[in-house]
């Protein structure tokens, strides 16, 4: 079986600070994926770069074999690769449910001249999107919220939300940066299960996280940065053991 | 029933409809259409300003010069060339859109505030050549335009027709025009909002980074519905043109400009129907401000900063805002 | 102050409420003349002399009698000199306001963007702009009391050739004076022959500097005098730009220029300059036996008078177009408006300020080319030359 | 020919440094708060017409120009404060608004205090030109380019080596994170706003002999100003300086070899060109995003 995200020797430099360096690992279709490590340790960046926000120094990134780094986001959503971000990016002039329909943008075909004419191919389009969309809501734990404004939400809602929009790109692979920051111990809970059912789904899943507990319990394999290089690699119990890690959490 | 209507998609349009329509009941000075005709096409072209400026988060500094190219273009096939005026004002709209997109492309790969520079240049460039080329344009004394024509049945605010039987005058009849042209614009508008496409557009405005993770092309949509925008300016220059009778560059200043983007921030961005009543409110507040003679530029200054200032959200949002917080009281107060 | 503007206020409130109800009016009494004019905007120099002759000697007549034993009433507006404005502002006086005639139109854009509507509706409209295209071809309904931009040409390139001047330089601004101006000034020199135009320049309204159009004209073969025809503040800056450049040709500006204003703002620079304009510069150097001698010095010492600062050409029109409105009405006996326009196309003799008036169905202007006179800057004051 | 090419460069020079001027005080509110400030010819406008009328009541000159200097810099203040502050939460488009509704309040008052006449200002030294290889330099376009000289390098050492400089320049990089270290984020806009006033009313004062000066003298050389710090890259003040003296010198060379008719067009185009191969401006930082 090939990676699906295969990451090589990928660096990346803000003027001479390395805020990630020569990191190298790779992703199985299907895993849960999980990449740890102190503030600072460059692990919003990894997924910058990986996501095509960031233009690596040097290094590649390869989503099912193809070189990806120097394309555009927009590009990687169209090869099945979607994510969430540590600040919320939720368009606050649209409907909770809006914001999710705009996940099926790659889905919907639509012209200048079905769109101004509303003629009935868009009307069905849209029809069946905000079906989808409701479906996805609901999946993630917010459908009751199907036609408030994104502005008056709740921040944990928000979070679902923008789970939800990621999985109607209908991604291979998605990536969460941090999605527990900030919620209470229900809310996580919550969240875990979420992510499970997200893999059982036969979506891999990346994840950016600071609760331990979270981590642990659902990945199947981990990633420990700091200060931008690779501290270790592998299953939880082999983190959890590995020496250099416990120096770099307890010691650090 | 009430509350059916207040989720119907295009509540906006037939309440616009409405007032349209029933204008007629209340006025009959010849003035007034005329001051309604104008402030229908103006806002026509505020429409689609406010589809590139409320929806999508770009701001032109030029869109007086598509307004002025759309006019003078259909002016100069018209009177020079003989053309006939739907013609002139569909070419018109196509070498509007060209020159929109050769210009949005480059410049709205970037962020911020760059397209409002380059399109800043693009309307003083347009503004330029009008008042230089006199030959073709009249120069800064301006250009006489015909009457708008429809194989060869013309429409003239000094004409008289009959509709249905009735007989009106062409300011009516001009009115009555300008008014179904503001519909139809408002609801291609709505149409465009109301889509994937304008999805997309809003997602540009409220998060990029989400769009473009989404698989949105922002850089794409955005020269889109600049096009899209410039288009209607252009269309509705040309009618504004036919309308007057007579032109000159002031239409494709910078002030006119300005005056356009204000519209549309009064009015409220990303509201159809505010950026309508922005555009009515400052079509007449000149006229009320006109008896107050010397103190007129001052005064009007004021109370746009004044009405900026405490409604940043602009005339209509701010209402609506407002009124939604007494009925939610209220409705608390019941419960 | 304050109270004054509470009073506007409530007024305007009045007029907004009556707002988009019909106001029809019935001026029973008064006789209504309409204006509108630039009286702020780039053009402000034309429009607020204008409104402040037009106010002033409405009251005056009003003072005396009116006319017709009836008052006079100004209804104005200000057009900022934007002609879409002016269009409005125009069909709000005809349709709105109910006015008898119209005295108004400070700049030719403002004037041809009225004119349609004018034609239309059948109202006498005396304009105050300077364009040849105004009058020429004749518009039933419309007149001008400013010489035209082609007389003052003539004028020009006349009094240069018998000074022996035959190559000129033409700078001119780019507004709608301006670029009139320069298009009748080389039609002027076409039609004359013996003359010729040998460079061709032109400025932005707002422009701080013309040095660089100065040089380029002063590097051309041959050329013997330079003519700046454009109005406001740029002709100050040519002026004393062409002083600073030391250029020693001959210098000639447009009657855009005739008013003491502009001798404050070119200052030494304007010595030995020469421009036709109205004799109301220089009233006392009129021969005394000269018939606009007595209506040019009352003009200038009422004006100066009543208001404090210098009188202007541009005012001037204003006071030839209420005076020929009030001529015309009292021929016809009535505020008729096709009788006021009969009327005021059978004008012969009436001395104006500007000129003496004889007006015809094929001149609505009634103006010749010699009632510009040629006007010379001798130690900083304006010196008459023929 | 190449006295030819020396007046316009001296032409050029000058009205360059005025929009350079100019183009420093967008740049200043800029980069303190996002705002395209189109209120910034008004307060040129001021420092000309302010001194003008003061010295036409008797004042001296000296103490005219410092009194229109600090009414100009009170103005700037006044408009941080009472237009700018009030609607902090406001979008970037709406705050542009506001300043263009403050720039017609301006000028509607200066019209009404001042009336709508062009003024004279006498040169600050001698009205005789200096001839220098046959082209000629106006003595006071020694006075704006010498101000204009002194005035950046005053900027510059303000913002190097004062505190309150230091302040605006963290400010402008990261608001939250300049709060956080416990700058008084308000005050430094206050004090962007005071600083690009006063830019602003020394450049109305030393070109005001050179252009005259009235109430509506801002608008143009204002947008001048403002494509002046367009092409340099808006928010750089280098790019200012530079952007400003360009477009000076390309209207000047435009206007003596190509088309007096079309300078303002040429002018114009250069922002376009610059932004379709230099896409921040000549300046401009490259922006980190930050997600």
């Amino acid at each position: 079986m090939t990676a699906l995200v295969e990451v090589n020797n990928l660096s990346k430099a803000f003027g001479g600070v390395h805020a990630v360096e020569d990191v190298s690992f790779s992703v199985d279709a299907g895993q849960v994926y999980s990449v740890i490590g102190p503030n600072g340790a460059g692990k919003t960046t990894l997924f910058n770069l990986i996501t095509g926000l960031y233009t690596p120094t040097s290094g590649e990134v390869k989503l099912n074999g193809e070189s990806i780094a120097k394309l555009q986001p927009n590009d990687l959503a169209e090869r099945g690769m979607c994510r969430t971000f540590q600040q919320m990016q939720i368009c606050m002039n649209m409907t909770a449910i809006e914001n999710v329909m705009l996940g099926r943008h790659l889905t919907l075909k639509s012209n200048l001249l079905t769109t101004l004419f509303r003629l009935p191919s868009l009307t069905r389009g849209e029809k069946a999107a905000r079906e989808k969309a409701a479906e996805l809501m609901e999946f993630v734990g917010c459908g009751e919220y199907l036609d408030t404004e994104a502005s008056a939400m709740s921040y944990g809602a928000l979070k679902r939300l923008e789970i939800a929009r990621a999985l109607a790109a209908e991604p291979k692979v998605v990536l969460l940066d941090e999605p527990a920051a900030g919620l209470n111990a229900v809310e996580t809970a919550a969240l875990e299960e979420l992510i499970r059912k997200i893999a059982e789904q036969g979506i891999t899943v990346m994840l950016v996280e600071h609760d331990m507990k979270l981590v642990m319990g659902i990945s199947d394999r981990l990633l420990v940065l700091n200060y931008g290089r690779v501290l270790a690699e592998g299953t939880p119990e082999q983190i959890r053991a590995n020496p250099d890690v416990i120096a770099a959490y307890l010691g650090g | 029933m009430m509350a059916q209507f207040s989720r119907f998609r295009l509540k906006g349009l037939v309440f616009l409809a409405i007032v349209v329509f029933a204008l007629p009941l209340f006025i009959s000075n010849p003035f007034h259409y005329g001051l309604a005709t104008q402030i229908a096409l103006i806002a026509g072209a505020v429409v689609g300003l406010n589809l590139l400026v409320g929806f999508a988060g770009q701001i032109s500094l030029g869109h007086a010069g598509f307004f002025g190219v759309g006019a003078y273009f259909s002016a100069i096939m018209t009177s020079n060339y003989g053309w006939s005026a739907i013609p002139a004002l569909v070419v018109g709209a196509i070498g509007v859109a060209i020159i929109a997109w050769a210009v949005g492309r480059p410049i709205l790969r970037l962020k911020g505030h760059y397209l409002s520079m380059a399109t800043l240049a693009v309307g003083f460039i347009i503004a330029i050549i009008l008042n230089n080329e006199r030959e073709l344009t009249g120069g800064p004394d301006g250009m006489p335009m015909p009457a708008f024509d429809v194989f060869g049945w013309e429409l003239s605010v000094f004409g008289q027709y009959s509709l249905f039987g009735m007989d009106i005058s062409g300011d009516l009849a001009w009115y009555l025009f300008a008014g179904v042209i503001l519909l139809a614009a408002v609801w291609l508008a709505q149409n465009l909002i109301d889509s994937p496409i304008g999805r997309a557009l809003r997602s540009v405005h409220g998060s990029e980074v989400a769009a473009s993770v989404v698989g949105v092309n922002t850089a794409k949509y955005k020269s889109l519905v600049f096009v899209i925008s410039a288009v209607y300016a252009s269309v509705m220059g040309a009618l504004y043109g036919h309308f007057q009778g007579f032109i000159t560059p002031s239409i494709a200043s910078f002030d006119f400009s300005i005056l356009l983007i204000t519209m549309v921030v009064l009015g409220g961005m990303g509201s159809t129907i505010g950026v309508i009543i922005g555009a009515v409110v400052l079509e007449l507040l000149p006229q009320v401000l006109a008896d107050f003679q010397e103190m007129e530029m001052m005064l009007f200054g004021l109370i746009l900063m004044l009405t900026m200032i405490f409604m940043p959200k602009g005339l209509l949002p701010t209402a609506a805002n407002y009124l939604n917080k007494r009925r939610s009281k209220s409705a608390g107060g019941d419960a | 102050m304050f109270k004054k503007i509470t009073r506007r206020a409530s007024k305007v409130a009045a007029i907004a409420a009556a707002g988009l109800l019909a106001m029809n009016v019935q001026a029973a009494d008064p006789i209504r003349i309409g204006s509108f004019l630039s009286v702020t905007g780039p053009a402000s120099f034309l429009g607020d002399p204008e409104l402040k002759t037009l106010e002033m000697y409405v009251e005056k007549i009003n003072k005396e009698g009116g006319v017709l034993g009836r008052q006079l009433e100004l209804v104005h507006y200000d057009d900022a000199g934007n002609a879409s404005k002016a269009r409005n502002f125009a069909s709000r006086l005809i349709r709105s306001d109910r006015v008898d005639i119209i005295v108004g139109g400070s700049t030719t854009g403002a004037t041809m963007a009225a004119a349609p509507m004018v034609e239309q509706a059948g109202i006498p409209f005396i304009s105050l702009a300077g364009a040849v295209v105004i009058t020429d071809p004749v518009k039933k309904w419309v007149f001008k009391t400013p010489q035209t931009d082609r007389m003052a040409a003539e004028r020009v390139l006349t009094d240069m050739k018998e000074r022996g001047l035959t190559k000129v330089g033409l700078i001119s601004g780019t507004g709608g004076f301006g670029s009139s101006g320069r298009e009748q000034t080389l039609a002027a020199a076409s039609a004359m022959g013996g003359i010729e135009i040998v460079a061709d320049e032109t400025y932005g309204g707002s422009d701080t500097d013309m040095t660089a159009q100065l040089t380029n004209i002063r590097g051309t073969d041959g050329v013997q005098t330079i003519l700046n025809f454009g109005f406001g503040q740029g002709p100050a800056i040519v002026t004393r730009n062409y002083a600073q450049l030391g250029i020693e040709l001959p210098f000639y500006q447009s009657h855009g220029v005739a008013s003491d204003g502009f001798l404050e703002l070119a200052g030494n620079s304007a010595e030995g300059l020469r421009l036709p304009a109205s004799p109301l510069l220089v009233p006392e150097s009129l021969p005394a036996d000269d018939p606009q001698k007595p209506v040019v010095e009352a003009y200038k010492t009422e004006y100066e008078a009543r208001w404090n600062s210098k009188v202007s050409t541009f005012g001037a029109y204003a006071y030839d177009g209420l005076m020929l409105a009030v001529e015309a009405i009292e021929k016809a006996g009535s505020t008729d408006k096709a009788a006021v326009r009969d009327a005021l196309e059978s004008i012969q003799g009436h001395v104006g300020v500007t000129g003496t008036f004889n007006m015809s169905p094929e001149d609505h202007n009634g103006l010749e080319a010699e009632s510009f006179r040629i006007l010379e800057v001798q130690d900083g004051g304006w010196k008459l030359i023929n | 020919m190449f006295s030819e090419f020396l007046q316009y460069l001296f032409t050029g020079i000058t009205i360059g440094a005025t929009y350079a001027l100019i183009a420093l005080g967008f740049t200043l509110i800029y980069n303190a708060s996002h705002v395209i400030n189109f209120a910034q010819g008004e307060f040129l406008m001021i420092g000309g017409m302010a001194t003008v009328s003061l010295t036409a009541m008797g004042v001296p000159m000296l103490l005219a120009i410092v009194l229109a200097v600090v009414l100009a810099g009170v103005l700037g203040i006044a408009l941080q404060r009472l237009a700018i502050a009030p609607a902090k939460n406001a979008d970037v488009v709406t705050l542009i608004i506001i300043t263009i509704g403050a720039s017609i309040f301006i000028r509607g008052l200066a019209q009404l205090v001042w009336g709508k006449e062009y003024h004279v200002m006498p040169n600050f030294s001698s009205e005789e030109p200096i001839q220098i290889f046959g082209a000629v330099l106006n003595s006071q376009s020694l006075w704006v380019l010498g101000v204009g000289a002194v005035l950046v390098a005053v900027l510059v050492y303000f913002f190097t080596r004062t505190l309150t400089g230091k302040a605006i320049l963290a400010t402008s990089m990261n608001k939250d994170a300049a709060r956080l270290v416990g700058i008084r984020t308000q005050v430094v806009l206050m004090l962007a706003f005071m600083v690009s006033a006063l830019l602003g009313s020394v450049a109305g004062i030393v070109v005001a002999p050179i252009t005259f000066t009235s109430y509506d003298i801002g608008i143009i050389l204002g947008l001048k100003g403002f494509v002046a710090a367009a092409i340099g890259g808006l928010g750089s003040g280098m790019g200012a300086v530079v952007g400003g003296l360009a477009l000076g010198v390309v209207e000047a060379m435009a206007a003596g070899y190509l088309s007096s008719d079309y300078k303002d067009a040429v002018a114009f185009s250069m922002i376009l060109v610059v932004l379709f191969f230099m896409p921040r401006g000549l300046f401009g930082a490259k922006v980190v995003e930050r997600v």
